[in-house]
């Protein structure tokens, strides 16, 4: 087992480990800190894969922003900070149903491969493939999705806007 | 306004309930049947008496006093008003709904001599923890003697002293303070504090 | 009532759950750095937020008037350093003042001048604290040195006078003790000299900072009306519009003889309250200049007999402090002890217009609201 | 593991700091087996830079108090180890390590524990990338840059983490002011740096000081991306003392309002870590400034070419780096005892409605500039 196995399986176990914590987790700010380091241990994986620049948006994006937006609404409704919540509803047969045939699919697809992303000889720097890569072959999906969070954003402006008094 | 027209016109509105009245130095000084503290201080603020100065109790032992320096931001004249009330049961009427300022002397009269004041908005003591027993400034009041240990939010002395005095007091209503902590779940309470 | 007013928390208010989810009760106080000393805020939060307001005062409460009623007229006169201990001077003032006043004596001329000298160095000296301690409030650290670096020098220019750096007890019923000591003229010129070069060097730290003007613009705004309803008095009228000076409008002791001016703000801001007070540093450093200048030179001590017995009757005496009205209620009953003695306390009724002032402000700015507010609390528990 | 032959970004690729390549390599000849030799050159950085950060913080620390008492007329310490108090910063720290170590009842033990440790963690896993001179740095990465921001961002976490396991409402108040601050300050202070990068061209720390390498008439140095970049270089700095919550932007821990806000419960070691934690972050931004506007290593005259091969070149460019870094360091310092504090709105209305806003001014002006430049002068 070469010392990058070794890696991929601790890393694995521990952002698996961290994702169960953040189901299961009976207090809801410790498990958006479980999802934190989870979220870690995903951008070490990306590393694994050389993908680097994906890794540091990993922690910039979900860690640095979204799971912080997170804490913050938590935190500020005070009353589900202190308190244990109730981790399995009346859907828990429903959902594990669904977790099963998702897990299903996963292997059967991780089984089969992915013919279309076969290996390429690897980059010496990957940032400016994906710059450019963005810019011409994915532009429209890019500027869809920049659409969306645009739209996104003058919605939460609008809501969060105080009536003028 | 001068002082002695503001003795004329109280002298004249309410006759009998307002006793020896005097102009000195500019001010004038009236003494007010208790019961009609509110009315004349009512009169008096219209006057333009905007400006309550003082509002002090005074323990003449067989009668209790409130007193009210009152003066104007536009013109010089001062009213020293002694409103007087029964030893055995102080109470006027509160003047906080004309003077806001009012709200905290006439608390801290209640603390220290208690006196009451109906219709208060917010009778509670002032300057000393609320589970004390007695009021301090009264002519007649004899301290324990020893150091009375006291809780930051008085709730275990506060029952047992209400005992022991005899004062009926309902549950309800009372919240000791101690809770206004637990903003933020159970463990916080008193985190802040 | 007696269930009510036994209740710890004021009626109408539910102080165990917030209504929303968002709410939140912090205690401010009794211990934090920005109480100025032991007062607790009950403050009801909705984020950072304040919904309202509740002051818990009385945790320095040592019993002032009763001890009063128990000493003679002449005894007290220490126990007034200890209320407003930033401005020891204006409370043997105010008390004095009032027992001159039952007893119907009136100070030397030569005793009143020291009178104002000290009373408004004393006020620059108040005042120098307060602006040093409302620096550390906002979070400005430096101008609290520098302020205590003057104020060290007027208590130098006491000590050489009282020998005494805070607690003077130097006012006595009808004059003052000792004269001025040879030095003090010199020194006193000096320190204005001084003090006069040391204004825009504040100004430059303080006042024409962008980030302290916009801290304190348009924050705890107190309205005129409110001002007048809740008795506020010194700098907190002043700011709010309220060109009321007891030193102008009710003069007492020899100030209709100097000339000065009254600012005052026009919004009531705490940024009115800070500039009235910035202000009247320089008309109080005026006023001892010429007050200085004038001094004649006589008696200090009026003639007053050895036991003070002033004939029975009550009286309602009040200085200008630092902090705004001090007044002194007492009543005599011919004996060489009050009857009562009660102090209003100009912070006292200032703070109780807190409420007021912080509906719909930011925790920080309560922290700015309270420090314009300018409370010590030796006063307000007496 | 298809792919398993590829290189490893942290492991492998990018290039070594020659420095730690050179130390691996002796190990490894002192008979020790290729990973090993890793491990413990690894190990080995470790310690140099926590040592580094634990004297450097303890100097800056002296350092802060000599400048705050002289800026306000006093003398500051003058008793400990002699000559202006030089050993109080030592003093205080290993009173800090004696401390108790209290842990509030009410408080949620494991995340209490772990929030120093991932605050001080991650101010040093920012060091990775700081390239103190030539050659002289733990890891050239390819994303330099973006590595630095994403691990700076995760500081925060470690601020909420704390703020909330204390159980303490002022804590809590300065765990929400931190998470708004850092959401606000994070976004202009990228957007601020991109300006540099386009111009640069690369996100690589050792190209960025290079570009800045040369010298305008032999000694002047016009190519330090400041002069281009001013406005960029004060969005910076701006957005860069928010995120290390000092003074004017200190409303995290704001003293005088939430007591100390965030750390509130913390005492001895663990506070000591945060303590640590802010000086070496202070540290961690200023040499970022340096080396993205300054010109890194590169002193302002001359390189000194005979000095090139070698230590004494490392320790040229050392020293310049330090110097400048230091300088930043003094500005900072000099704000915090100059200015009062900011309240939380203006806060978020300088972050969002001015910093912003300008920061974009910036790119959009020096991306015109890059393709006006092409078009003129050709590439």
């Amino acid at each position: 087992m070469t010392a990058a196995q070794v890696l991929f399986y601790l890393l694995a176990a521990f952002t698996v480990a961290l994702a169960l914590m953040v189901v299961l987790a009976q207090n809801i700010v410790r498990a958006a800190v479980a999802l934190i380091f989870s979220f870690c241990g995903l951008a070490g994986l990306y590393l694994l894969l050389d993908a680097e620049f994906l890794a540091a948006v990993q922690v910039l994006i979900y860690v640095g922003g979204i799971t912080i937006l997170l804490l913050f609404a938590i935190l500020l409704t005070s009353r589900i900070a202190g308190k244990g919540v109730r981790v399995l509803n009346e859907q828990k047969l429903l959902s594990g149903l669904v977790a099963v045939v998702l897990v299903v699919l996963l292997g059967a697809a991780v089984r089969r491969g992915f013919p279309a992303l076969a290996a390429r000889p690897p980059q010496p720097e990957n940032t400016p493939a994906i710059g450019e890569l963005l810019m011409t072959t994915y532009a429209l999906p890019f500027e869809a999705v920049s659409i969306l969070l645009l739209v996104g954003m003058v919605g939460a402006i609008y809501l969060a806007r105080k009536e003028p008094r | 306004m001068k002082a002695e027209e503001v003795l004329e016109k109280i002298k004249g509105q309410f006759g009998d309930a307002v006793r020896e009245g005097e102009v000195r130095d500019g001010t004038v000084y009236l003494t007010a049947d208790g019961a009609r503290n509110f009315e004349v201080c009512r009169a008096l603020h219209a006057m333009g008496f905007e400006y309550l100065n003082c509002l002090s109790g005074v323990d003449w032992k067989d009668r209790f006093e409130v007193v009210y320096d009152l003066s104007s931001l536009r013109f010089p004249a001062k009213v020293h008003l002694r409103a007087t009330t029964p030893h055995d049961d102080p109470r006027v009427r509160s003047v906080a709904s004309l003077w806001a300022t009012a709200n905290w002397h006439e608390r801290e009269a209640w603390d220290l001599l208690g006196i009451r004041f109906d219709g208060h908005p917010d009778l509670r003591r002032i300057l000393l923890p609320e589970d004390w027993v007695g009021h301090p400034l009264r002519k007649d009041y004899t301290d324990e003697g020893r150091y009375v240990q006291f809780t930051p939010y008085g709730e275990a002395k506060k029952a047992a002293s209400h005992a022991a005095h005899g004062e009926a007091k309902p549950g309800a209503g009372a919240k000791p303070a101690a809770q206004a902590g637990a903003g933020q779940g159970e463990p916080a309470a008193g985190a802040a504090e | 009532m007696d269930a009510q007013a036994a209740t710890a928390l004021p009626q109408g208010i539910e102080f165990e759950r917030g209504e929303t989810a968002e709410e939140m009760y912090v205690n401010m106080g009794p211990q934090h750095p920005s109480t100025h000393g032991v007062l607790r805020l009950l403050l009801k939060l909705d984020g950072e937020l304040i919904k309202d307001c509740i002051p818990y005062i009385g945790y320095l409460h040592r019993c002032h008037e009763k001890i009063g009623e128990n000493r003679n007229y002449i005894q007290i006169i220490p126990y007034t350093d200890r209320l407003d201990y930033l401005a020891s001077m204006y409370n043997n003032w105010s008390y004095v003042k009032a027992v001159e006043a039952l007893m119907g004596v009136k100070p030397p001329e030569r005793a009143e001048y020291m009178r104002v000298i000290l009373g408004e160095l004393q006020r620059i000296a108040s005042h120098l604290i307060w602006m040093g301690t409302f620096g550390l409030d906002i979070g400005n650290f430096t101008i609290f040195m520098y302020c205590f670096r003057e104020r060290e020098m007027i208590l130098d220019l006491f000590e050489s006078v009282s020998g005494q750096r805070l607690n003077y007890a130097f006012f006595r019923i009808g004059g003052m003790p000792m004269d001025f000591p040879e030095t003090f003229y010199n020194d006193a010129d000096g320190f204005l000299e001084w003090f006069k070069g040391r204004l825009p060097e504040y100004d430059r730290v303080m006042t024409d900072n962008i980030i302290f003007q916009r801290r304190v613009q348009g924050v705890g705004i107190l309205s005129e009306e409110d001002a007048v309803g809740y008795a506020c008095s010194g700098p907190v009228l002043r700011g709010s519009g309220i060109r009321w000076d007891l030193r102008k409008n009710d003069p007492y002791g020899i100030y209709d003889r100097f000339e000065f001016d009254v600012p005052a703000g026009d919004r009531g801001d705490v940024w009115d309250r800070y500039m009235v007070r910035r202000l009247e540093m320089e008309e109080s450093a005026r006023i001892v200049e010429q007050a200085l200048a004038q001094i004649p030179p006589g008696e200090i001590m009026a003639k007053v007999p050895k036991t003070i017995k002033p004939p029975a009757g009550q009286v309602y005496s009040r200085v200008e402090s630092p902090r705004g009205e001090l007044g002194h209620f007492i009543i005599s009953d011919g004996t060489p002890n009050p009857y009562r003695y009660r102090v209003r306390s100009p912070a006292y009724v200032n703070l109780s217009a807190l409420p007021a002032m912080l509906k719909g402000c930011l925790v920080a700015d309560a922290v700015a609201v309270l420090g314009s507010i300018d409370i010590v609390l030796g006063e307000i528990d007496r | 593991m298809r792919r398993g032959a590829t290189r490893h970004s942290l492991l492998v690729a990018g290039k070594s700091g020659r420095t730690v390549d050179e130390l691996i390599q002796l190990l490894a000849g002192m008979g020790l087996p290729g990973l090993l030799a890793q491990a413990a050159g690894m190990l080995a950085v470790c310690a140099i830079i926590i040592g580094y950060i634990a004297v450097a913080s303890m100097f800056m620390i002296w350092w802060e108090r000599k400048i705050s008492a002289h800026i306000q007329v006093r003398l500051g310490p003058m008793r400990v180890g002699g000559w202006h108090g030089w050993a109080q910063s030592i003093a205080d720290g290993v009173k800090l390590l004696l401390k108790e170590d209290i842990v509030p009842t009410a408080a949620d033990k494991l995340v209490f524990a772990l929030a120093p440790i991932v605050v001080f963690a991650t101010a040093l896993a920012t060091y990775v990338i700081i390239p103190f001179g030539p050659g002289l740095w733990t890891k050239n990465l390819n994303i330099g840059v973006l590595y630095y921001i994403s691990i700076s961002s995760l500081t925060v976490v470690g601020i909420i983490m704390a703020g909330w396991s204390s159980n303490n409402k002022y804590s809590v108040l300065g765990a929400m002011r931190s998470a708004a601050q850092a959401i606000s300050y994070e976004v202009p202070l990228v957007v601020s740096v991109l300006g540099v990068i386009m111009v640069v061209g690369s996100l690589n720390m050792e190209a960025i000081v290079e570009y800045q390498s040369s010298r305008m008439w032999g000694f002047f140095p016009g190519h330090w991306l400041v002069w281009g970049q001013l406005v960029g270089f004060l969005v910076y700095f701006t957005a860069a003392l928010a995120e290390c919550n000092r003074l004017p932007f200190d409303i995290p821990e704001a003293e005088s309002e939430l007591v100390a806000g965030f750390h509130v419960e913390y005492s001895g070691i663990r506070f000591a870590m945060f303590f640590l934690a802010e000086y070496a972050n202070m540290f961690v931004v200023s040499a970022i400034a340096v080396t993205m506007f300054l010109g890194g290593w590169k002193g302002p005259v001359l390189t000194l070419g005979f000095l090139s091969p070698g230590l004494a070149a490392k320790l040229w460019g050392l020293f310049w780096f330090l110097t400048k870094a230091y300088f930043l360091i003094f500005v900072m310092m000099w704000l915090r005892w100059t200015l009062a504090r900011l309240r939380v709105d203006q806060l978020m209305h300088l972050g969002w409605k001015v910093l912003l806003p300008i920061a974009f001014l910036n790119l959009g002006f020096t991306g015109l500039f890059l393709i006006l430049k092409d078009v003129w002068w050709g590439s």
